[in-house]
């Protein structure tokens, strides 16, 4: 179906702001006697503070103040503390000071004198596990959302036995689920791989660092945050720094970047907040490159043990999945369990045992990133698709169509159907457009020290949720203001998914204003912008608000111009008779109108079923137009699923263990697509960092000391724009059926498969050789083709 | 003149890293302080002797 | 004034002296054991060298000749405690009340003189507390025998490790001085030739060491 | 240790190198000699260094730029940004060798400001070491790297003693293999050292990379002229196309007369404290007729010796595969 704005590119309102500089961070906003604060990180993995002497510190001209671990309310444990007298890992913030500037702060820090008591400390979580091991926390070694933080130590046996075998060992799990007979479905496998595995951590690497800013006026809290979310933030963080959520002004409206780890309020944003209360000063934090890999977030690692059947024909019978989650030193997100998740929707075998572990390591938070556990574990099994490919002497584009799911398809404990899944047609056009047919025939050809490599890869990710509310206000002039609480994370879907509640109206773009970014501007209670969801949740919200605005206009117009509202249509800028287009109102002349009649045209009654957040900003709104409101209370038959696949060719370099991507294609099964253009840059960024996980990032910690090795770009490695190569982007473009207006969303696995598709690429380019690890460092390739043993164990984590 | 070299563990706590090398200064002077008193002491004892006789 | 300085008492008569070994010459250091001195010596020498030139800013590679030199200390010092228990006699270099006795110069000494052995025992501490906390260090610095271990002891152990190695070190520098300066005194010159050549005439013998005590009455005969 | 705070320091802008001389001579150890300020300016972010003043070089424009000399060989002044010299024409006529390394050095941002005198002067990159551990490079007593599970992937196969460090220096490989000579200027004059002499290793000198004392300044590479429009060859492989250090690098310069190589010089980066120049490679490869088999047997030689770290044995195949290379496409 062609739409007026859907499908088509536009330039979003902020994009100006962003290329020419002017657009304000968090960092660039300045108060009236605003102080600075900088942090005193812990210099230890894992210790009891024991004391505290700020005295010296305080006594410096231009200290204004401190905060300590004593004075803050932290979250319940395991969750990340905002200051610590327990500091897991080192960088965890101990407390916080605050001078005129951040130099005179620094140098305050300097002459506090901390007494450290040291504690056992890990960063190894099958270390965590063994019968004796040490624990990263004094309180367990074991939680996570649904896993009660516990001690849970695996016995000698356990480990003995996979030492024995070459496995990992697999004690007993913190969750587990299974469906249908394992043994028996292995049973009818024609190859079984029964495979160790590790997916290391990487960095987030926002390019805006966590910085905030706060101060209190008028009783209320102002906050100037970086976050990828907008109303989702405000309970959570004002329930951090212990106010009602209308006490809280927060104020967000660019992001540099968040992946995940901005989703929602994280505790360092609260320490402007309280030291301002407590000094009386505009309060800035800003946290530097460096340390964001402190105070930052990484993305959680697995170790793992992984069992595949695969009958002759190429189907997935069975599969067999444990899963050991490395949590950093909080309780962090379930990636172990979202793993299960792409293994039993994208290669549907009938039988499947998940079992998993989240485990506490002295290093810093853990949540989630781009994709968290489906990404990662995708670039675990494709490559082991190939290898049953390889051996079954099957296509490798065949056999993944073979076990793709459909439409209808479920997966998980549960049996959950998924809304739609065109990971087929995903496949075909990638294969079509990439000329797989020619280009596999690459595969293996040398050219001096370099060899070829083609490969396709796919992941998988949810797209979207339901419940939330959607706010437009149609104003005495006729503008179309679209309230959104959906933050900016910089995919513009801050307006992609506004320009839904245009199409229905069928509003001209340039009559829209897309109210976001500042809680003063009266937004819904949306869901945070992350987890592939805002195209599908904020979709649905800003349909069923314009839907409740288009009725209004009708009902108005019925009212003023006689019969009945489902004789009216409009055109975007006026309501008219079908069958006498003269008959009509303007859209103003209806807000107007709105405006007189009161009520719930303009928003004076409103419905019972919407958040109290949204019916705050409705009620302010309230005689000011017509206001379309309304919660989502859509049908949805399922879960909402985003799919993509990726075709790659590179070529490997034998003599240096380098690789050169030569071409990389991906399609995306995203349902209608809304904004082409950013689409396209979504698949390609997500695909740089999808490159970045596969072959380059990683976190590195000195085991004896439990120091941070990768604490720099330099040292962490994401990829640079020399190390991609072209990209070009599509997608399958055939509409959800519970997506307003077809869409659902894509952010995740567009990094997902990019990953999978490089790592069997290399794969593929060493003659089938998985290595069962991301990243795959040349140091790696160089050692297999020189038949030397590799550096690290097999289930060795947060090395290089 | 300090008695210890002084440095900071993995963790950024001070711990004594050896000696002071300004004492290496003390030890030949010590040497060299006790040649000279023997020396005296000698010439001494020796002009005594010869007196002696 | 010319007895001020040491080596004027060398008078050309005794390096004639030192040459001939008379027949009834007693030997007061056995080959072994000369051997022993001059080689712990030597390597103390080279050991003290490349630690402490370094130091003091003379730049050349000298961890290897270090850790080398110190293996060939360890071997010489394990000989010497071998050798002092099996072969010699240990207790003539024990102290005893009765060693104060010489400073009134009323008696003579045994086969040592009280400063012999006190020069000795400064030494064997020394020597003692460097090889032990040498030999530890060894697993900080790369030789073929061992995985460099650092985290053989916390920081703070290898600290005091480091105090006392230098300890030994700066001990050693005075007590080098000291032996030198004493070992070419003109008057004490028959040790000198006692730890080259190993003897010393009879006359020396009885003129320094109470022949009763050395070499001992059933051999002075 | 995290501080990331630069601290308060004075500045001193001298406009000659005499200026900065008595500068430095007058502030001592308070000061810190800084051109581009990209190896700094971490150090002292981080407060691992602690300086009263930066005596900035930038403003002594003698040092700058290239200059042909008399022989035929050029002179490049210290403070000539790397970029200038990746794009000289003299520079890249003659001398390719140096240039290519020098537009591999970081990204071109780092280039814009890096200068060449600074990027062979750097300090090393161990990651214990930069954050700021006290090790034996940094007066303690300690190597955090060679230890039995020290993170050490990027650390020396050759030369360690005590410290395991390597050179970070992309231009310095290349600087060895073209025989350069570096001048440098102190309170006592001018001084010239052969480049290979100029790099210094932990055995000798386990607080710096080269032989440069407290107060002198490197100002120029000389380059002589025996070098000149050889056949060169230089590669460096690092884990990122851009801003990254290289694992290894190799810079070859060859002399051919048909098909028999005359004259070699191969000098290999990041295996070892300094530019390690393979002679015993060098000696065995003239008077060959170049083949793929010298070059592979060259590449064998080249890591004889080779003493890895738990992390770092994969520099072994690569090292051979690099100098097999250089002999193959120089």
């Amino acid at each position: 179906m062609a739409y007026k704005l859907l499908g088509r590119d536009f330039t979003p309102p902020d994009v100006v702001a962003k290329v020419t500089g002017r657009a304000k961070y968090a960092e660039d906003f300045r108060a009236e006697g605003m102080v600075f604060c900088r942090l005193l990180a812990s210099s230890m993995p894992h210790a009891r503070v024991r004391s505290i002497d700020v005295s010296e510190a305080l006594a410096m001209p231009g200290v204004v103040g401190v905060l300590l671990p004593e004075e803050v309310s932290n979250p319940p444990a395991p969750s990340a503390p905002i200051l610590t007298l327990e500091p897991q890992y080192i960088g965890a913030p101990i407390l916080a000071l605050a001078a005129e500037d951040e130099t005179t702060a620094q140098d305050a820090l300097e002459k506090v004198k901390i007494e450290y008591e040291p504690l056992p400390f890990t960063l190894d979580p099958l270390q965590s596990l063994r019968p004796d091991g040490p624990n990263a926390r004094t309180d367990g070694n074991v939680a996570a959302a649904g896993v009660a933080l516990q001690t849970l130590k695996w016995t000698e046996e356990d480990f003995r036995a996979a030492e024995r075998e070459g496995r990992m060992p697999t004690g007993q799990p913190a969750q587990e689920w299974s469906v249908g007979d394992l043994e028996a479905a292995f049973a009818k496998a024609k190859v079984i791989y029964d495979e160790p595995f590790v997916t290391a951590s990487l960095s987030h690497h926002s390019m805006e660092p966590r910085s905030c800013m706060s101060y209190w006026q008028n009783g209320k809290c102002f906050v100037y945050g970086s976050t990828q979310s907008q109303s989702y933030v405000v309970p959570s963080l004002a329930r951090l720094i212990g106010i009602q959520p209308e006490e809280l002004v927060y104020i967000a409206e660019f992001c540099g970047g968040g992946f995940g780890s901005k989703g929602g309020a994280y505790p360092l944003m609260a320490i402007p907040a309280l030291l301002s209360k407590k000094i009386n000063r505009p309060v800035m934090l800003r946290v530097s490159r460096a340390e964001e890999y402190y105070h930052g977030s990484a993305r959680n690692g697995f170790q793992g043990q992984i069992k595949l059947g695969f009958a002759a024909d190429g189907r997935m019978v069975a599969a067999d999945l444990y899963i050991v989650q490395e949590n950093g030193a909080y309780e962090s997100f379930w990636d172990f369990r979202n793993a299960a998740d792409t293994l039993s929707l994208v290669y549907q075998p009938e039988a499947m045992r998940w079992r998993g572990v989240p485990v506490f390591t002295n290093s810093p938070l853990r949540t989630a990133q781009r994709g968290p556990g489906y990404n990662q574990i995708a670039a675990v099994i494709e490559p082991l698709v190939d290898r049953a490919a390889r051996d079954l002497n099957l296509d490798r584009v065949a056999i993944r169509k073979l076990n793709a799911p459909q439409t209808g398809s479920t997966f998980g404990p549960e049996r959950t159907p998924v809304t739609s899944a065109y990971l087929r047609e995903a496949l075909d056009q990638g294969a079509a457009l990439f000329n797989w047919e020619e280009k596999r025939l690459l595969s293996g050809r040398r050219n001096g020290s370099k060899v070829t490599g083609v490969a396709v890869g796919q992941a998988f990710h949810p797209a979207g949720f339901s419940g939330f509310d959607g706010l437009v206000r149609i104003a005495p002039d006729g503008k179309l203001h679209i309230h959104t609480g959906v933050g900016n994370l910089g995919t513009f879907s801050h307006s992609g998914t506004a320009r839904i509640a245009a199409e229905v109206l069928k509003y001209d773009w340039e009559n829209c204003v897309v109210e976001r970014g500042d809680t003063r501007k009266h937004l819904p209670w949306n869901l945070g912008q992350f987890g592939s969801n805002t195209s599908f949740t904020m979709g649905r919200t800003n349909y069923v608000a314009a839907m409740d605005a288009l009725a209004k206009l009708k009902e108005i117009a019925a009212r003023q111009l006689g019969g009945a509202p489902d004789d009216y249509e409009v055109d975007g800028t006026k309501v008219f008779h079908r069958r006498n287009p003269g008959r009509s109102i303007t859209y103003a002349e209806a807000a107007q109108l709105a405006v007189k009649l009161g009520g719930k045209y303009s928003g004076q009654e409103l419905p019972a079923d919407i958040n109290p957040m949204t019916r705050a900003s409705a009620a302010a709104l309230a005689g000011t137009g017509l206001i379309g409101v309304a919660k989502d209370t859509l049908p949805i038959n399922g879960q909402p699923a985003a799919f993509a696949v990726a075709f790659i060719q590179i070529e490997l370099d034998l003599e240096t263990g380098k690789h050169r991507i030569v071409d990389y294609l991906a399609v995306a099964d995203c349902g209608t697509v809304i904004h082409p253009m950013g689409l396209e840059t979504q698949i390609k960024g997500g695909a740089v960092q999808g490159f970045g996980m596969a072959c380059l990032e990683h976190i590195v910690y000195d085991p004896q000391n439990g120091l941070p090795a990768s604490v720099s770009f330099y040292q962490a490695k994401p990829p640079s724009y020399e190390d991609i190569g072209e990209m070009r982007a599509a997608a399958v473009d055939r509409p959800d059926p519970d997506g307003a207006l077809g869409t659902k969303g894509i952010g995740e696995p567009i990094m997902g498969c990019a990953a999978a598709a490089l790592v069997c690429a290399i794969s593929d380019a060493l003659g089938g050789h998985v290595f069962n690890r991301t990243p795959i460092k040349p140091d790696m390739i160089l050692n297999h083709l020189a038949g030397r043993a590799q550096s690290h164990g097999p289930l060795a984590v947060n090395t290089q | 003149m300090d008695l210890f070299r002084y440095g900071h563990d993995a963790w950024g706590r001070e711990v004594i890293n050896g000696l002071s090398w300004d004492l290496l200064g003390l030890a030949v002077g010590l040497g060299f302080a006790v040649i000279a008193v023997h020396w005296v002491w000698r010439a001494v004892a020796r002009t005594g002797r010869k007196g002696g006789h | 004034m010319a007895a001020n300085y040491p080596l004027d008492d060398a008078r050309p008569a005794d390096a004639a002296r030192d040459a001939a070994r008379p027949g009834d010459a007693i030997e007061r250091h056995a080959t072994p054991d000369r051997w022993f001195h001059w080689i712990t010596a030597l390597t103390m020498l080279v050991l003290l060298a490349t630690g402490l030139l370094p130091v003091v800013g003379v730049r050349f590679a000298w961890v290897e000749i270090h850790w080398i030199a110190g293996l060939v200390l360890v071997a010489a010092v394990l000989w010497h405690v071998v050798r002092a228990l099996g072969w010699q006699q240990p207790r003539a270099m024990g102290l005893r009340w009765r060693d104060l006795r010489e400073l009134t110069a009323r008696e003579r000494p045994g086969k040592y003189s009280l400063a012999q052995k006190l020069m000795h025992h400064a030494f064997a501490a020394a020597l003692l507390v460097a090889v032990v906390t040498g030999s530890l260090m060894l697993v900080k610095v790369q030789t073929p025998f061992l995985e460099r271990n650092p985290y053989l002891f916390s920081e703070r152990t290898w600290g005091v490790i480091h105090v006392l190695h230098d300890l030994s070190a700066l001990l050693a520098v005075t007590l080098v001085i000291l032996h030198v300066y004493f070992a070419l005194l003109p008057e004490k010159r028959m040790y000198l030739r006692a730890m080259t050549k190993g003897w010393m005439t009879r006359a020396e013998a009885r003129e320094h060491h109470d022949p009763e005590r050395w070499p001992g009455p059933e051999r002075d005969e | 240790m995290l501080r990331d705070v630069m601290p308060h320091f004075e500045l001193y802008q001298p406009d000659s190198l005499e200026g900065a001389l008595e500068l430095a001579e007058r502030l001592g150890p308070d000061a810190w000699l800084v051109a581009g300020g990209q190896d700094t300016y971490d150090w002292l972010k981080n407060r691992t260094r602690r300086v009263a003043a930066l005596i900035d070089l930038t403003g002594i424009e003698a040092l700058k730029g290239v200059r042909e000399r008399e022989d035929g060989g050029l002179e490049i002044g210290a403070l000539t940004t790397l970029t200038q010299l990746e794009r000289d024409p003299l520079v890249r006529e003659r001398f390719g060798l140096l240039a290519a390394a020098a537009g591999r050095v970081a990204a071109p941002q780092i280039r814009n400001v890096g200068t060449l005198g600074g990027n062979l002067c750097q300090d090393t990159r161990c990651w214990y070491y930069r954050g700021g551990v006290d090790c034996y490079r940094a007066g303690g007593n300690m190597c955090y790297a060679d230890t039995p599970q020290g993170q050490n992937r990027e650390h020396a196969i050759f030369g360690a003693s005590r410290c395991v460090a390597v050179s970070p220096s992309d231009t310095a490989p290349a600087v060895v293999a073209l025989d350069a000579a570096m001048v440098v200027h102190g309170p006592r004059g001018e001084r010239v050292i052969p480049a290979q002499r100029f790099f210094v290793g932990p055995a000798k000198n386990i607080r710096r990379m080269t032989v440069l004392a407290p107060g002198e300044i490197l100002t120029a590479v000389r380059l002589p002229a025996a070098w000149a429009g050889a056949r060169f060859y230089f590669e460096k492989v690092a884990d990122r196309q851009v801003w990254d250090f290289a694992l290894l690098s190799v810079a070859a310069a060859l002399r051919m007369e048909g098909d028999v190589i005359r004259d070699a010089r191969i000098v290999c980066g990041a295996v070892e404290c300094v530019p390690r120049r393979l002679q015993e490679v060098e000696r065995a490869l003239i008077g060959q007729v170049r083949s793929e088999e010298l070059a592979a047997s060259a590449g064998e030689l080249a890591v004889e010796g080779a003493r890895p770290l738990n992390f770092n044995h994969f520099k072994m195949p690569l090292m051979a595969n690099l100098v097999r290379r250089a002999i193959r496409e120089a």
